[in-house]
This record gives structure tokens, C-alpha cells and sequence, in this order.
């Protein structure tokens, strides 16, 4: 046991996997000797050898095809992509390649691999390092994604998305890299995929939401309950697969929901659990599923970041606004 | 440029020592029976779509007869001769041009990928696959094949820049086969050569006479050897020519003079080596009929067990896109099959 | 005024676009001799010259980076991508560049370009030819998406596309490529991009949908007529900027509706007319809005691609089962 | 290599007539101070990242020399020396840098483009302008720079590619400064110079040493005429070295020796040409302290501007997605000024 942090965790699944596994090799920008721009993959060079944990040149496209063909091979790859405003170059390899071998080959090959990304904003940071793009990601087929939002979980999906046997994009909060400390045992428990989490339970309303923002709307919440106001917490952890027995579960119960989600409003992923939660739940609902997102706009430089992300405020409002429609 | 036979058919430099000459020349002429039948089913609406590649045989052939049966080759929607020539079954080539997803899915003892559709992006597979026969200390090789228009992408660069970096045991051969659809090499590059792309990766690059079939093949068995051996990687450009159209949508005419293809149908690669061939004895009539009706032996027996193949049902269409299906796809195979109201829960 | 199909009013506006303004030049592969894969530029080489229609490499992302570079200077680009399964190399560009520069620099520099795109299965091409991934544009703020389903309005949409000074995705329904003829005048009226098309009104419920599937939501709607049922149908025609004003002033009307699109389900742009619906009128609703989609699926190859396109049947009866909630 | 002063400062070849050495001089002086309060206000918390450019200053403020003021710039953020030479205005590149969008946009008569954050994807940007030019029968060329790192990326193929193919008048101008954060160039690439690459696009590489200012001066003044000319591109490697972090996050000690750093230290851009002019009484002690407090006033001027820009309210950060704002934004934007309610049509 020890008490780890999210970016620790990470760090600490990753060496588990490639202690575990032979077939296990990381790729990525700077994470050898430099080990990792946000210090991810520390000290695995020097555990694992250069053989493992390999150092690639600037080409992301690079990074993913040739990780893919080293996952057809049969090895398990785990590829860093630096920032995940930098995973668009690699597009045309996840969606035309990674995410469909399975099905033009019927089985015959897969591509087990792993795409860690660091993403969201909150840190200040300069343009195309604060992307939170999931949507595009989940509306892959053949592709799962996954946004831990605490150490644990981070450990958990992490481990199950490296044994799985389809591809995963694992996405990594960087505002919660270093935010919170966990209790985590040395061969953490995997978390399977595709499972919500319920943080908090609740009886008048459903907070919904992933990753990062799994901080303001669990402030949502306490405020909330200070006003006596019991809002079942819900983090998705899991987009694809989804949880919506989960979900859809949660607001037949308390007939109103709020999901949060930094992204862009317009084809958000937000829009997806509106749509799985009104097809489902529509006659129990009292209230529009209300959204709080980022808007439809390019993610702010530092100086007016606060005005995009979605904040306790907004969604305490929100909640209000669906309490009382 | 790397020549052995001359298009006459005589000897202009010594032949390989390890090479089937007639072995060689029975595999050119079942892809020539396999490829014509191709444009022909594809015109009586059985075939989705055609890509010929007449007139490429050597380059694919000559090159694939350098590989072990177990090393690996990915390749594109062309080069259904190099495949077959590697063990991918023809039935299976031929599947999945009728539209069949199951032309994707070779034996398992067959080291081919289904052929690639996009341009560019599997030369980085191929770099993978290499790179991690090398991890496991197999001494497998990858070779990939291409045409002049997949170098303009940017794909190529990074599959080439990370075989160079990591040395890895990747061929890349490259049949310049004078288009991309309807763009002549010499507007897709300024590079005096093809081979020339390679010394911008550190290594090596040779023009080879695409049309020559032992040429081809003495070239990829170096480039092969250098790979297993862990010397790395070599660009191979064999110069040869899409004597037809680039699919059976194209018209040619619309960009290019029917005096250039004439021009080229009589440098044949098959034609070539027939009259080295013959000259040598090695080659009569009779052994050609017998070559002929083979070929279109094995190719009707391919054509009638690709369309043997069921069509896929409703739900099967969901069953290849994770190793389990999650909630949601297996609700919406629900819906497909009307195992489950198809509106949806609406 | 001559009878036109959507491919030659699509060739007409692109003529038109070239005589009329000196700054207009065509980028692609092969658009020159060749005309185009679906011919759509055909006889333009010749009218108009290699200077100005411009045959490129194989190479998306140089495709869409030299033509926003050009529009950079003033110019306007109009750059086919021979199938939109062929424009996820170029997604960088898109995304990074070409949707940003205006804000990046504050109106200072702009991307006025056009990429057209033929999108969408139905004839039994080979992988990667049917892709209908609108959702994964229309996500991207700075980015206009628009979808013709006729002659006229992909004459009229397309000019607006060229005259807008912001850049616009034109997605081109293959399967209408041919499909039917409309009378065009020369000088075809520029639709505005943000307006919805109201085809054909009615009381009991709203379909909605675009481009090529605007075929089967038609033959819907006729034969729900046919029961007596008057189904209201709506050309959503333009994803973004979208036309909420006209979509929800329909469903408050009828209170029921029905999305279709052939792209996948999860995380197709239905889901955010599906949202914005609930938060519009989710009192006025009768009954959950319904999503005909394509499945969560690779879209499949030619034998077998029936089971995926979402059908007249599918919309007649998802309209039915929605009549009845 | 090409090289005119030699690192102990004498000439080595012939100088470049047609270049003002002092006022290099001034300007690799501006752009050290510059450099250098970037460091510093980052640390301060003043700048939301910044990535010095310390010996680089005769790659970046050599090459730009050889433009004329009209001509186009597209760099990088480690570029900030070039872009303030071609005309951006100082506040505006620290503004950037402050997190403020307000960084972005040049005056209409400077015809640089706001750094390119993503590795790669601007050298497209640079031809398509350059074409622009040309196709309005401008002279004008475009001049991009980029990293060593930059030319592993798809988008610098395809960019040299298109640049050669249709001989467009753009000068790509890599800086090899050793490193692409901790790996380095032998690691990046198996070719022998990164000028090498210039073969398989068929321009000219011209390898120079990237730390004289007269040899990068007239590598690009001659890359310059033949673009202008009509003659096409061309790519010159300056060879230079990183000699600060990547940016103020990085800890370079984590992947190179501090000897190195101290090696290059010693092959000073600055120094070199300061040796030269001193040789030939062309500097003196208190030249170089007016220059160092115009160039102190510069910066502070820079800096005192860009920290007064007002941050952006609510609004302000909607008002750029597009020239006019369509009704979905107009509602958001409503929601987050607090015009409308901000939980949205909940
Ligand atoms: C990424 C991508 N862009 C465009 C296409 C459409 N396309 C199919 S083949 C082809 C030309 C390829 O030329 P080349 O690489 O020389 O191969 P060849 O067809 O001559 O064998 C093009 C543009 C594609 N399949 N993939
Ligand atoms: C597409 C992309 N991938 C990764 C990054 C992260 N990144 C920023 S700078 C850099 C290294 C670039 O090295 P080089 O081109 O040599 O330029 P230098 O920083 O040395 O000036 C990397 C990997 C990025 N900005 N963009
Ligand atoms: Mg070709
Ligand atoms: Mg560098």
C-alpha cells in the first residue's frame, strides 16, 4: 500500500504492466530519459531498458501506426501522445486502422494497444494543450474510451485497458495529475470497462460527469447538500463502452439529471447521455436534462481560461434551474 | 537501374542462383488469368470494384519470391498478386472484392494483412509488425508495397523515418507504375528518382526494372537479407507501368495517351521472360495451355467459393467490432435482427 | 435555366464560382484531366486552366494546409477530398488550423475555404467509401458543416460556402450524386448556411434529416401519409451553424420527432439535435424523440451493407412506435 | 557546412556585401535581453510558458535578414527573435505568451503569422501562401522556420513535396538545434544532415552553420532570390544548438550533459560577431551598453504593454469563432455574460 496520486498511479500501472508482461512496450515523445513532459513514465527507462520504453521522434502518425503494427504482431502496445491536441495528426490511423482490423479481418487480427493522452484544460496552458476532444474519439466504432478521474481508477483502467483485447483510449485528467492522493494497494484492482461509478448517492437529482470536471461537480454536489439538496453523484469513467443501465437507472430515480462536460457543447459526448437518457427515462423525467460544457469556441489562452470551463457555480445553477423545472 | 533481362529477353547481367525461373513465370501467368477474370466479374456487376494490375506482375511476383514463407507482407488493394504469391488465399482476395468482409481474414498461419485501401497509412504497419519480430527475436521481415503516389504522403515519410531511426527490418518496395490515378510521377515529385527518397532516411535506395522479374527478385533478396540479417531497411523503386485502367471506374483517356500504354504493353513482363524463357528451352506451348487451364482452374475454384460465401446476416455485421459486444452494440444488434423493435427505444 | 443533377449543379456553382471571382482556385487529386472521381469537376481544366484547377499528390493534409495557407493570403480555396474517408489525414489541419486562425488571431488572418467531400454509403464501394463522420466536423467550433440533399441547394449552399468568410465542410451525398434533376436557373440563388429546409408540412410529428438520407425520411413521410398520419419533414441541410429556431418551433408543434442519420449512433450528430429538442420542448414532447441511425458499426462492405443504412421501414416504424408513446 | 566567420570570430570566406553587420549585431542584442526577461517573467508567474531561444539568435536573426519587409514569416514559439525582426510587434509575441489571444493578431502591414504551436503542420501554411503570392503576381516569398524535430512529422514531407512539385517560391529553414526537447537529432532521423532531405524533393539543402550569422545571412539571401526569381524552394539546415530548456518546464539535466550545453556555450552566436567587429573596431564597450539599454527599454516597454492589455471578459472570448456569430453562440455567449441564465434552456 501507499498513498499515490493520479500521475503516480499511472506511473505505477504502467511498471506493474511492464514488469507483468513481456509483451508490454511503451512508445511515445520524451519518455525515456526525460520520462514523460508531465513525469509519467519516470524512471521506467531505467527499469526497463530502452528496448521497451522507446523514444520516439515527433510524428504521431508514426507513433500509433507503428504501435499498431507491432499490436497486430501481437505485442501490447502503450503509446503516449504528448498532449492530446497533438492526437490529431495520428486521426487518420486510430479511426481508419486501429479502431476497425477486428472487423475487416473478422477476428483474424486486433489491435490491443493503448492510447494514453493527457487532456483537459484548467492549467493555463498554451493553445492545443488543453483539449478535451472524447466525443471525437468515442464516436469511433471498435474504439473504447476511458477518463479516470482518481488514482484508483486511473490504476484500475489502466490495467484493464492494457489487457484488453480491443483498442482503448485512456484519457488522463492533467488538472487532476497531482490534485488528490489515494490509498492504493501494490497490484491495484482493475476496474473493468464499460462500469460507471456511483461517488455519491443520491435522491433528487443525477450529477453526471468525467475526468476533470469530476471536481467541480462534486463541489456541485456538497453545495447542494448544504441546502439540503441530495444529488446522486455519477463519474462515467467509461464513454465507450457505456454504462447506461447505470445512468438511465440513477434518473428513472430522481427524474432529473445534470451532465457536465468541458468539451465543446455541440456534439459533445453530453449530447449522447442526453439523448440515452430521454430515450430511456423520458417519462420519468420532471425537467430537461440540462447541459454545462465548454462552449463552442477554441479553449481560452490563460488570461480568460476561468470564462470557459464549466464551473461549481454553473452547475449548482443549473441543478437549481432542473430542480425546479 | 538494376536490369538482368533485357526486354528482348536476353541475359544483360548474371541471374539470381536461388531463384525458380519457371516457377516465377507459372505465378506471372495465374495473376495475369486471375486479374483479367477480375476486370471481367467486375464488369458483370460480381465484383464491387477492380483494381487490374497488369503489367505489374514482375514487381510483384519477383519481389514476394524473395520472402519466407512466414515473414510478412502488407500491401494495397493492387497487389492481389504479391498476396496470393505470399498465401493469401485466392478465394479470399477475391471475397473481399465481391464485398465480403471474410476476404479479410487469412489463415492464421498466413503473415499477410488484408490488402490496405488507403493510401499511405500501412507502410507504418509494416514497421511495426518488422519491429516487433525483431523484439521477439524472430528473424522475420516486413515488406511492404506501395505505389509512386503513396511517397506523397506523409505517412510514407514517418513509416520510412522510423524504420531508418530504429533500423528495422522492413523492405519497401515501391511499383512506380507511372500514376496515381490520373497524376504522372513526374508531377507527383521534383526527386529525379524514387529510389532517391531514400537517402533522406539514411538508407539505401534502387531502381530496379520493374517489368524485369529477376531483376525484382535479385533486388528485394538483398534488400530481404540486409533486413534479416538486422541491417535494416531498403527503399526499392521498380519502374513498371498500370497498363490499365486505375480501377474498372477510370477512363484513361481522359488523361493519358493510349501511345504511351501501347508503348509499354510491348516492354510485358510476362511476354519478357517467356522469350528468356523460351530461348533457353525452358518454355514450350503445351507447358503454356497447361499453365493457361490451370490458372483458370484455380481461378474458377476461387471465384466459386468467394461467392459461395453467405452473405453476412444482420447481426453478423456487429460481431467483428470488439471481442465481446458491450450493452449498447448488442441492444442495437437487437434491433438489426428484429430480435428487438427496430425503431430503437424510442 | 437547364435540368441539373446535385453533381452537375455542384459542377455549374463551381464554374460559376471560378469565372465570376479571380480568387477562386480548385485544389484536389485528380480534378484535373480526369474531372474528378464522380466527375464533378469535369471540363473545368479545360475552361479555366492548371493554374487554377489543381490536380495534387496523394496527400490530404497538404491538400487542406496549402489551401489554408492561400486562403491566408486572400484567396479562395475550394479543395475536394476525393472521399471523406480519405480526410482524416488532413483532420489536423482542420482542427488545429483551419477552424482556429481567426480567433488565434483575433480576425487578423482568416481561412475562407470550402473542402468538399462526397460522403455516404449506399453503393456497395469498397471500405473507407461510405463514411458519413459529419458529427466529428460539426464538433469542431470554427467550422461550418453543410449538407445538401438537392440540386438546388447544393448549387445554392455552395456558393454561400465559397462567399462565406469563414470555412465551411461541404459533405456531398454520393448516392444523390445522380439521384434526381432540378430545374436550376445560371445564376443559381445562394442559400443561406443556418437555415433548415421545412420540405413538406404536417401536424403529427417531425422527421429530420440530411443529405442522402432525406431519400428515405421523404418515402417515409409518403407512406405514413398514406395511413393518414402528416409528418412534418425537415432538411436539417446545415449541422452548423444549425437551425435550432425552425427544428424547435416543429417539435413544439407536433411533440414528437424523429432523427435520422446513417452515421454511427453513438455520438452522431442526432444526439445533439436529440438534446437540443429535450431542453427546447421537452414539455411539449408526447413521446421520446426517436435516433434512425447507422449502427455502432464499421460500415460494411457491399454484400452485406443493407443491414446497416438505415431504411424507410426503420423510419416509418420508429415514427409509429413514437405516435404511440 | 558553410561557413564565413570562423567561431573565433575571422572571416573564413568572403562576407556578404549586401548585409548591415551592426545592425545584426543590434539585433541578436535586443533578442538575448528579450530572450532572457522571458526566462524570468515566466518564472515570475508573469508568462504562461515561454521557450527560450539562447543561441539560436544568428539562425533566426540572420535568415529573416535576407527577407524584405513584405515578405512572409511563418515560425514557431521558439521563434520569437525572427518574428520581432520581420516586424511583429514585441508586445504582441510577450502578450502571447502572457495568455492572451490579443498575441495573435499583427497589424495588417506585417505579414508574419502568430507562432505555430503544433510541430509541423505550418511549412504547409508557408507554400500555400507563397503560391497565393504567385498566383497574384506578387514577388513576395514566404520564409518558414522550424526544428530539427519538425522535419519528422508527415506535414514536412508533404510540404517539401508540394513545394517542389509546383516550384513554389518558399525558403524552408530548419534549425537544427540539437534537440526535439530530450531527444536528439542523431536519434531523430538515420540521415546523414538533415539537408539531405532536400534530395527526395528535388531542391537544393544547403547545410550552414547555423551559429554565424553572415553564413545563415547569405544562405538565405541566395534561397531567397531563387524563390523570388521563379527558381523554387529551397531548405537550409542551420546548425545551432538549444543551449536553454526546451521551455521553462523542462530540466535538460534529465537527458544531456551539461558539457555539452557549456561546449556550445562557447560557440556564442553573439560572441562570434562581436569578435568580428571588435577586429575591425566596428564595437566598442559603450556601444554595447546603449544597445543593452535600448534594448532593456524595448523589452520593458514590450512588457509594460502586453501585461496592460485588458484580459478578455466573457464575451470576448466568442467573438472570433467566426465573423459573425451564429445563434447557438450567441445564446452561449448570452449564458456565460450572464445576459441569459447561465445554467442554459435547462
Ligand atoms: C488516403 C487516401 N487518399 C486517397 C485515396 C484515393 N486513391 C485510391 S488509389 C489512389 C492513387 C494511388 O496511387 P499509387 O499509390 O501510385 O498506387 P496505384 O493505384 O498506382 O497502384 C488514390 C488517390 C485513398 N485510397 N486513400
Ligand atoms: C504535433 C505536435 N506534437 C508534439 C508537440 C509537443 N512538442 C512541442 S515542441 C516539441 C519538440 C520540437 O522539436 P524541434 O522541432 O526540434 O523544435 P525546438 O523545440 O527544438 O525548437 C514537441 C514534441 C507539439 N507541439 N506538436
Ligand atoms: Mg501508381
Ligand atoms: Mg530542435
Amino acid at each position: 500500500m501507499a498513498t499515490r496520486t493520479l500521475a503516480q498511479a499511472i506511473n505505477h500501472a504502467l511498471g506493474l504492466a511492464l514488469s507483468e508482461r513481456d509483451d508490454v512496450v511503451l512508445l511515445g515523445e520524451d519518455i525515456g530519459a526525460a520520462g514523460g513532459v508531465f513525469r509519467l513514465t519516470d524512471g521506467l527507462l531505467e527499469r526497463f531498458g530502452r528496448g521497451r520504453v522507446i523514444d520516439t521522434p515527433v510524428a504521431e502518425s508514426g507513433i500509433v501506426g507503428v504501435g499498431y503494427g507491432m499490436a497486430l504482431a501481437g505485442l501490447r502496445p502503450v503509446l503516449e501522445i504528448q498532449f492530446m491536441g497533438f492526437s490529431y495528426p495520428a486521426f487518420d490511423q486510430v479511426i481508419s486502422h486501429v479502431s476497425r482490423i477486428r472487423n475487416r479481418s473478422r477476428h483474424r487480427f486486433t489491435a490491443p494497444l493503448v492510447i494514453r493522452m493527457p487532456y483537459g484544460g484548467g492549467i493555463g496552458a498554451a493553445e492545443h494543450h488543453s483539449e478535451s476532444t472524447e466525443a471525437l474519439y468515442a464516436h469511433v466504432p471498435g474504439l473504447k474510451v476511458v477518463v479516470p478521474s482518481r488514482p484508483a481508477d486511473a490504476a484500475g483502467l489502466l490495467r484493464s485497458a492494457i489487457e484488453d483485447p480491443d483498442p482503448v483510449v485512456f484519457l488522463e485528467p492533467i488538472r487532476l495529475y497531482r490534485a488528490v492522493r489515494e490509498e492504493l494497494p501494490d497490484r491495484p484492482e482493475p476496474v473493468p470497462l464499460g462500469s460507471a461509478a456511483i461517488e455519491r448517492p443520491g435522491t433528487d437529482l443525477t450529477l453526471l460527469a468525467w475526468g476533470a470536471m469530476m471536481t467541480e461537480t462534486r463541489a456541485a454536489a456538497e453545495e447542494l447538500a448544504s441546502t439540503g439538496v441530495h444529488a446522486e453523484v455519477l463519474d462515467v469513467r467509461s464513454l465507450v463502452p457505456l454504462d447506461v443501465a447505470t445512468i438511465a437507472a440513477s434518473v428513472a430515480k430522481t427524474g432529473r439529471a445534470v451532465v457536465v462536460h468541458e468539451a465543446p457543447r455541440t456534439g459533445g459526448f453530453g449530447a449522447e447521455i442526453v439523448a440515452q437518457i430521454q430515450e430511456r427515462c423520458l417519462y420519468s423525467l420532471e425537467a430537461p436534462v440540462a447541459r454545462v460544457t465548454g462552449w463552442d469556441t477554441v479553449f481560452p489562452l490563460k488570461r480568460s481560461e476561468r470564462h470557459y470551463l464549466p464551473s461549481t457555480e454553473r452547475i449548482v445553477a443549473a441543478a437549481r434551474r432542473v430542480l425546479a423545472g | 537501374m538494376l536490369r538482368i533481362l533485357a526486354p528482348d529477353g536476353e541475359l544483360v547481367a548474371e541471374p539470381p542462383a536461388t531463384v525458380d525461373t519457371r516457377a516465377l513465370y507459372r505465378a506471372m501467368t495465374v495473376a495475369r488469368v486471375f486479374d483479367r477474370r477480375g476486370s471481367a466479374l467486375q464488369r458483370q456487376g460480381r465484383l464491387a470494384t477492380y483494381a487490374p494490375f497488369e503489367g505489374q506482375e514482375a514487381a510483384q511476383i519477383g519481389s514476394v519470391a524473395a520472402l519466407r514463407p512466414d515473414d510478412w507482407l502488407v500491401a494495397t488493394y493492387r497487389d492481389a498478386a504479391a498476396m496470393w504469391s505470399q498465401g493469401y488465399p485466392m478465394e479470399l482476395l477475391i471475397a473481399g472484392r465481391t464485398g465480403h468482409e471474410g476476404g479479410g481474414a487469412p489463415p492464421e498461419s498466413v503473415n499477410v494483412l488484408p490488402p490496405s485501401i488507403t493510401v499511405g497509412a500501412h507502410m507504418l504497419h509494416a514497421v511495426g509488425l518488422a519491429w516487433a519480430e525483431r523484439y521477439r527475436r524472430s528473424d522475420r521481415v516486413a515488406l511492404t508495397m506501395f505505389g509512386d503516389g503513396a511517397t506523397s504522403e506523409g505517412d510514407f515519410h514517418e513509416a520510412m523515418n522510423f524504420a531508418g531511426v530504429y533500423r528495422v527490418g522492413c523492405v519497401f518496395l515501391c511499383q512506380n507504375n507511372g500514376w496515381a490515378i490520373s497524376l504522372p510521377t513526374e508531377r507527383q515529385t521534383a526527386a529525379a528518382t524514387l529510389a532517391d527518397k531514400a537517402i533522406g532516411y539514411g538508407m539505401p535506395g534502387v531502381r530496379v526494372d520493374g517489368n524485369d522479374v529477376l531483376a525484382v527478385y535479385e533486388a528485394t533478396e538483398a534488400a530481404v537479407l540486409r533486413a534479416r540479417g538486422g541491417d535494416g531497411p531498403t527503399l526499392i523503386e521498380a519502374v513498371t507501368y498500370r497498363v490499365g485502367p486505375h480501377t474498372t471506374a477510370d477512363d484513361p483517356g481522359r488523361y493519358r495517351a493510349e501511345e504511351q500504354t501501347e508503348a509499354w504493353r510491348q516492354r510485358d513482363p510476362i511476354d519478357r521472360l517467356r522469350r528468356y524463357l523460351a530461348g533457353r528451352g525452358e518454355w514450350s506451348r503445351p507447358w503454356q495451355d497447361e499453365l493457361e487451364r490451370e490458372a483458370a482452374g484455380l481461378v474458377d475454384a476461387a471465384v466459386t467459393a468467394a461467392e459461395a460465401l453467405p452473405a453476412f446476416t444482420a447481426g453478423e455485421i456487429f460481431d467483428a467490432t470488439f471481442a465481446e459486444l458491450p450493452p449498447l452494440l448488442a441492444e442495437q444488434r437487437g434491433w438489426a435482427t428484429g430480435a428487438a423493435d427496430p425503431a430503437g427505444p424510442a
